[in-house]
C-alpha cells in the first residue's frame, strides 16, 4: 500500500558556482539521505519537472550542478539565492560500492559520480571531457586523471584509453561509470572483455520517478527505480543499453537522435 | 491449493489479476515482466492514431490516500505500436491493447489495425478525466457516445471489447447498458476518479502541470467497488475490478462485488512489480482458508 | 503571531476552520464543546421536517483511505431541534443550521423554523449521496433544483444562505452559479463522494445496511480541492472547502484553491475534537514562518 | 489522520452457555485487548450493529453476555456454534482501577463488571437483580454480596442499601457501576454524599462506536468515545445523567422511555 506522499517539497537556492562553460552549481537548503548514483525529481512551477543528481552533499544543503541546455536547464541555472525549486526523491539505486573501484566520468556525468568520489576519496577517477573548457571540479578534486578529446588538457583521448592499462593489470575490481551512454557502452564492453564488473548510470526520460509508469524503460528495466545504476549482469540483458532511448511519447529513437545529455554537447 | 484460473470473455488467464492500462506497460519488454511477475493479463498504456508527448510534468504524484495523475495519453502512436507490440510471444499472458481515439472513427481507425497484432483483447477507455480531446473531457461518457464508439469499434474487429468507464459518471448503468447492447464483452469498470488536485502551499501552484488529474488507488477502493457492485447487477456481461486492489482481499472483494477479472494499477508504486504474485498469494491462502475452490465460487458473491 | 480570523458572509470567525454537518452536531452541548477545542464555527446534524432513525447499523465504517458513511440524516426533526438548539449562548462561535427537505416546500417550511433560532446561516444540503428521497437520490443535484430550492429558501429568511454541493456533480460550475443567482451567499464544497461500499469477504456481503454510503477524508480531499478551484472561478460567492482536511497544511491549500472557511469532519475521526486546535496552530506557525499575516492573504493564491 | 480501519471481522461461536432466564453467554473466537468497562460493535450481517461488552476473557476467546430483548438480541442469543458474527472495537474508556474498590452491579450489568471482578478478585461485589431467576455468574464469583427487590435471593432491597454501610465505615476508595441508570444516579448520589469517586458505565443508542457521530452524546460527552466509564467529575457536569438519553433520531426522552436495558427488564 502506497504509504509516503511523492510531491515535491519547495527548496531556497543558498547559492550558486560557475564550474565551466555553460555549468553551473545551485546549492539548496535541504537535507537528504542520498546515495551517489540516485537523483531527485526538480519541480520549477508552471514549467517542467525533471530528474538531476546530487552532485555534491553537505549537513543541510545538497547541490545540483546543471548544464545549461535547454528551457529548464537554463531556468533552473538562473535561479537566484532566495528562490526555490520543489525537490522530490532521493530515488532509484545508486552505486554499490566494492573493493578496488575505478571511477570513469565523461563530461557533466561527472557530478553523478563526485558524491562517490567524496566517499571513497582514494578510488582513481578518470574523467574526460570534450575539451578543457568542459572540465570541472578541478579543484574539488586534484587527483583526477584527465583527458580530452582534443588533447587541451591532460592526455589526449578517451577516457576508456586510460582504463585500459588498469583493467589489463588487473588491478581494477569494479568500474564505476556515468557519462554519455555511447562512452559507457565502451566501458562496459571493455570490461566485460577483461571480466571485470561495470556499474552505470543510465539516463532515460522520467515522469513518475518511482517505477508506476514505466515511461523511462530500458530494456524490462525501468531506469529511475530498478536503476538509474545497473550492474554488468543487467545491463548484459538490456538490449537497448548503448543503442535506443525513447522520446516523451514513448518513441524509440537512437540514442543520437534521443540527445546525448550527459556529453554536455548542445 | 485453490485453483485461481479464470476465464474472461474465452480468454484464458492463470489468475484474475489484469495489470491496469496506463502503469508499467509502455513497451513489450515491460509487459513482459508484469506478466512473469504474476499478472494473469496486462494492458499496454493506452494507443491514440499519432504520436502524444502528454501533458508536461509534473505527471504523476503521490498523496496520502492513493495516486494522482494526468499523464495525458502520452503514447508513441499507433504506427509505432505495431512495431512494439509485433511480437508478443515472449509475454506469458493474454495482452490487452487501449486503444482511444477523438472520435467514434478515430477509434475504429485506431482499433482496426491494434486489433491486427496478436493481442487477446482490445479495451476502450472512455473515461479519462484530464486529457482534453478524449474521455470524460470529449463527452465520451454518456450513453450514446459509448453506444457509438462501441459499435464502431465492433464493425471492426472481432476481438472482444472491453469499454472502460469512469467512476464519475451519473449514469453509469445506462453506460454498461449501452456498451452491453452495443456489442462490448466486458466493462473495465473503473477509470481514475475526479479529478482531484494538489497544491503546494510554499508554491502556492497546483502541482500537476496539467493543474488536475485523476485520483486512482486506495482513494479510489470504495466507489469502484459500488460501481462494479452496480454494473454486476445491471449487464450480463463481464466486468474488470480495478481501482485501488492492493492485496488479496481488495481482490476477493472485487470479485464478490460482481468482477471476473480485477485490475492492478497504482499498487505498483508501493508494492512494486512485485504485487501482482503477492495479490495472488494472498487470494489464494484465503480461498484454501475459507474452503473455495476456484475463482467462479467467489464472483458477485455479495449479491447472493 | 499571524491572524486567523476570517468573515464569511459577515460572520466572523476565530479562524477559518468550520465544523462539518454530521460529524459531533447533534446537541447543543457537543457543539458547544467543538466550539470551545477551537472550531471557528460549527455546523448542526442535517435537520428534516419530520424526525428521522436514519439507516440501520452499520451507518459509519473506516477504510484505509477515509471513512464511508450511510448515516441516512438521522435527526429528531425540526421540532425537537428548535428545543435542543433554542439557546445556543454558550456556544462560543458561531452555529450554522443544516436543513434538509424532499423538496423546495419542505426545505423552506424548515429552513423558515430554524432560521428563527439564533444560527448565523442556514445550509442546504442538497449533496448528500445515500438517503433517498434527499440529496442526490432526489435530483437535488442539478442546476435547476439548486434554483428552486435555494430560491424558496431565500424567500424564507434573510439569514446568509450556504448551498452544499456534491463532488460528484457533472455541472458543478453551473450548480455554484444556479445557487448564486438564486441567492445564496455561500457555496459548501464539498458533501461525500460516491458512494462507494465496503464488503465483508467473510460475510459475503456489504457491510453498510445501506449497502452503500458516502466517502470522506483523505480520500475525497484532492477532489474536494479541485471543486473548490473550480468552484471558485466560477462564483463570487465565498466558499466553504470541505473535504479531507486533517493538518494546517492540508486547510492552506484549501483556502489557496479558493477558500474563505475549512470544514472539517472526517479528521475528527483520528485526530479527536482537538484537531481544531491543532490544525489551527499549524496554520499559524506555517503563516508565521512564511510571513503571511492574515488569512485574506491566502484566499485564492493559486489562482494569481 | 485516520489510519485504524473502523470495520468490522468475522468472529465464530464457539460455544454458548445459559446463564438465566433470558440471558445466554456466546464464547466467540477472537483474541482481544480489552480493559474492563469497554465495548465492541457486534454486527449480524443484513439485520443491525449494537454495542455489547465482553464479559469474560480467555486465551483465543471472548464472551459476549446476551439479554434476549428485541430482534437483534435474541438473533445474537440463537447464533449457533460455527456460525460467526461482525466484530469491531474495542472501543471507549475502561474504569480506572483504584484501591480499595467496591463493585456495584445491577442486572446484565453485571456482564460489564465481571471482568473488572476477575481482574480484582479481593475487591468486594456487590450485585442486585428484581428476583432470584435474574441472578448470573453464581458460580463464577461465589463471594458475591446478593440482593433482589422481592427477597427471593440475598438481602431483600437494592443494591445501594448494601453499599451505604460500606461508605458510612469510610472503607471504600472508589465505586465501580453499571446497570440501570436509575440505580446507577443513586449510586453516584450516595457516594457524593459521602465524599467517595464513582465510576459508571452509560449506555447510549450508539452509530460509529470511535467518537465521529456523537449520536451516543451525554451532556458534551460521547458515551463510545470519552466513556462508556466516567468518573464522579464527568458524572457530575452531566445534566442528562440519570434523566435523559436519546433514542436513535437523536429524540431526547426520559430513561424511562428510552427501556433500560441494563435493567434486564423487557
Ligand atoms: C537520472 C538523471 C539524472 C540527471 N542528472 C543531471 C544533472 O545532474 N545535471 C544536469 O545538467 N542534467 C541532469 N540530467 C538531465 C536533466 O534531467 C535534463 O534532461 C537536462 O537538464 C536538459 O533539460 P532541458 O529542459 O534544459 O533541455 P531540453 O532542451 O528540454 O531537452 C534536451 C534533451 O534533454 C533530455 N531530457 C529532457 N527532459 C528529460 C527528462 N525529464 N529526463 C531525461 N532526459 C530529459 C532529452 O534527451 C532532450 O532531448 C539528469 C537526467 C537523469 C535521467
Ligand atoms: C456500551 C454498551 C454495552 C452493552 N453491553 C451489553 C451486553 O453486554 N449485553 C447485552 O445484553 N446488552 C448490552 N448492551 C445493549 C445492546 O447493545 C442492545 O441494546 C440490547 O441487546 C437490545 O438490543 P435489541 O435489538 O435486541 O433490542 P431492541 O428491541 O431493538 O431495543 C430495545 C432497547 O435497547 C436499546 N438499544 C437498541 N439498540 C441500541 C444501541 N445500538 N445502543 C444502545 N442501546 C440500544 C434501546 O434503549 C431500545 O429501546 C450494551 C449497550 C452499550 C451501549
Ligand atoms: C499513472 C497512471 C496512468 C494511467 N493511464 C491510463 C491510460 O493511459 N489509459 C487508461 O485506460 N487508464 C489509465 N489509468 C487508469 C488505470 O488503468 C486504472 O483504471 C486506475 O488507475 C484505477 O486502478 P488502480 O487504483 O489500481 O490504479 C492510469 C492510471 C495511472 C495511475
Ligand atoms: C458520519 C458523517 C455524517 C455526515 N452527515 C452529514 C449531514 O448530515 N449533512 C451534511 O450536509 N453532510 C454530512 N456529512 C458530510 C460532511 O459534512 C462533509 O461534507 C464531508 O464529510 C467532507 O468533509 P470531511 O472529509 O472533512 O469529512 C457527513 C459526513 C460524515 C463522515
Ligand atoms: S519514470 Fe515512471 S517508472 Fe520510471
Ligand atoms: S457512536 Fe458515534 S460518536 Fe459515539
Amino acid at each position: 500500500m502506497q504509504r509516503i506522499v511523492e510531491q515535491p517539497v519547495m527548496a531556497r537556492v543558498l547559492e550558486r558556482r560557475d564550474e565551466a562553460a555553460d555549468l553551473r552549481t545551485l546549492w539548496l537548503e535541504r537535507d537528504m539521505a542520498f546515495q551517489p548514483g540516485q537523483f531527485v525529481m526538480v519541480w520549477i512551477p508552471e514549467l517542467d519537472e525533471k530528474p538531476y543528481t546530487i552532485s555534491a552533499l553537505r549537513p543541510g544543503r545538497i547541490a545540483l550542478t546543471v548544464r545549461r541546455r535547454g528551457v529548464f536547464s537554463s531556468r533552473l541555472s538562473d535561479l537566484r539565492p532566495g528562490e526555490s525549486v520543489g525537490l522530490r526523491g532521493p530515488y532509484g539505486k545508486g552505486y554499490a560500492i566494492k573493493p578496488r573501484g575505478v571511477l570513469v566520468a565523461g563530461g557533466c556525468g561527472l557530478a553523478v559520480l563526485a558524491p562517490l568520489k567524496d566517499a571513497l576519496p582514494d578510488a582513481p577517477l578518470i574523467f574526460g571531457a570534450r575539451t578543457r573548457g568542459e572540465l570541472l571540479f578541478l579543484d574539488r578534486f586534484p587527483d583526477m586523471l584527465l583527458c580530452t578529446d582534443d588533447g587541451s588538457a591532460g592526455q589526449r583521448g578517451f577516457p576508456t584509453d586510460l582504463l585500459r592499462p588498469r583493467l589489463e593489470r588487473g588491478e581494477v575490481g569494479v568500474v564505476y561509470t556515468c557519462g554519455p551512454e555511447v562512452m559507457m557502452k565502451a566501458v562496459f564492453d571493455l570490461c566485460e572483455r577483461h571480466g571485470v564488473e561495470c556499474q552505470a548510470a543510465l539516463e532515460r526520460y522520467m515522469k513518475c520517478g518511482f517505477g508506476l509508469c514505466a515511461q523511462c524503460a530500458c530494456g524490462d528495466q525501468r531506469v529511475c527505480l530498478d536503476g538509474p545504476v545497473f550492474d554488468s549482469a543487467a545491463l548484459r540483458r538490456m538490449e537497448e543499453f548503448g543503442h535506443w532511448a525513447r522520446l516523451k511519447s514513448g518513441r524509440r529513437v537512437t540514442l543520437n537522435e534521443y540527445g546525448n545529455w550527459r556529453s554536455c554537447r548542445p | 491449493m485453490a485453483d485461481l484460473t479464470t476465464t474472461l470473455c474465452g480468454i484464458r488467464m492463470a489468475n484474475p489479476l489484469v495489470l491496469a492500462s496506463g502503469v508499467l506497460g509502455t513497451t513489450r519488454a515491460i509487459l513482459t515482466r508484469a506478466a512473469r511477475a504474476g499478472a494473469g493479463a496486462v494492458t499496454m498504456k493506452s494507443i491514440s492514431l499519432e504520436p502524444r508527448d502528454g501533458h508536461p510534468n509534473p505527471t504523476i504524484l503521490t498523496f496520502e490516500a492513493g495516486v494522482i495523475n494526468a499523464v495525458g495519453y502520452s503514447n508513441p502512436g499507433v504506427e509505432e505500436a505495431l512495431a512494439e507490440f509485433a511480437d508478443l510471444g515472449d509475454v506469458p499472458s493474454p495482452v490487452i491493447a487501449s486503444v482511444v481515439g477523438r472520435n467514434a472513427e478515430e477509434f475504429a481507425r485506431v482499433a482496426e489495425r491494434m486489433a491486427r497484432l496478436p493481442v487477446a483483447a482490445i479495451e476502450l477507455p472512455l473515461s479519462c478525466p484530464h486529457t482534453p480531446g478524449y474521455g470524460t473531457l470529449a463527452g465520451q461518457s454518456t450513453p450514446e457516445a459509448t453506444r457509438e464508439i462501441t459499435r464502431a469499434v465492433r464493425a471492426v474487429t472481432a476481438k472482444p471489447i472491453f469499454v472502460k468507464v469512469s467512476p464519475n459518471a451519473q449514469a453509469l448503468g445506462e453506460i454498461a447498458a449501452a456498451a452491453e447492447q452495443a456489442g462490448a464483452s466486458a466493462i473495465t469498470a473503473v477509470n481514475s476518479m475526479g479529478p482531484g488536485m494538489v497544491i503546494n502551499i510554499e508554491a502556492r501552484r497546483p502541482v500537476l502541470a496539467f493543474k488536475m488529474g485523476g485520483v486512482t488507488g486506495a482513494a479510489l477502493r470504495p466507489v469502484a467497488l459500488r460501481c462494479v457492485y452496480d454494473i454486476y447487477r445491471t449487464v450480463r456481461i463481464p466486468v474488470i475490478g480495478t481501482g485501488g486492489v492492493a492485496t488479496g482481499r481488495h481482490a476477493i472483494e472485487m470479485l464478490m462485488a460482481g468482477a471476473t477479472a480485477v485490475g492492478v494499477g497504482s499498487a505498483v508504486a508501493g508494492g512494486g512489480v512485485e504485487v501482482f504474485a503477492r495479490i495472488a498469494a494472498e487470494m489464494a491462502e484465503w480461498m484454501d482458508r475459507n474452503g473455495v475452490a476456484r475463482v467462479e465460487e467467489l464472483i458477485g458473491a455479495a449479491h447472493r
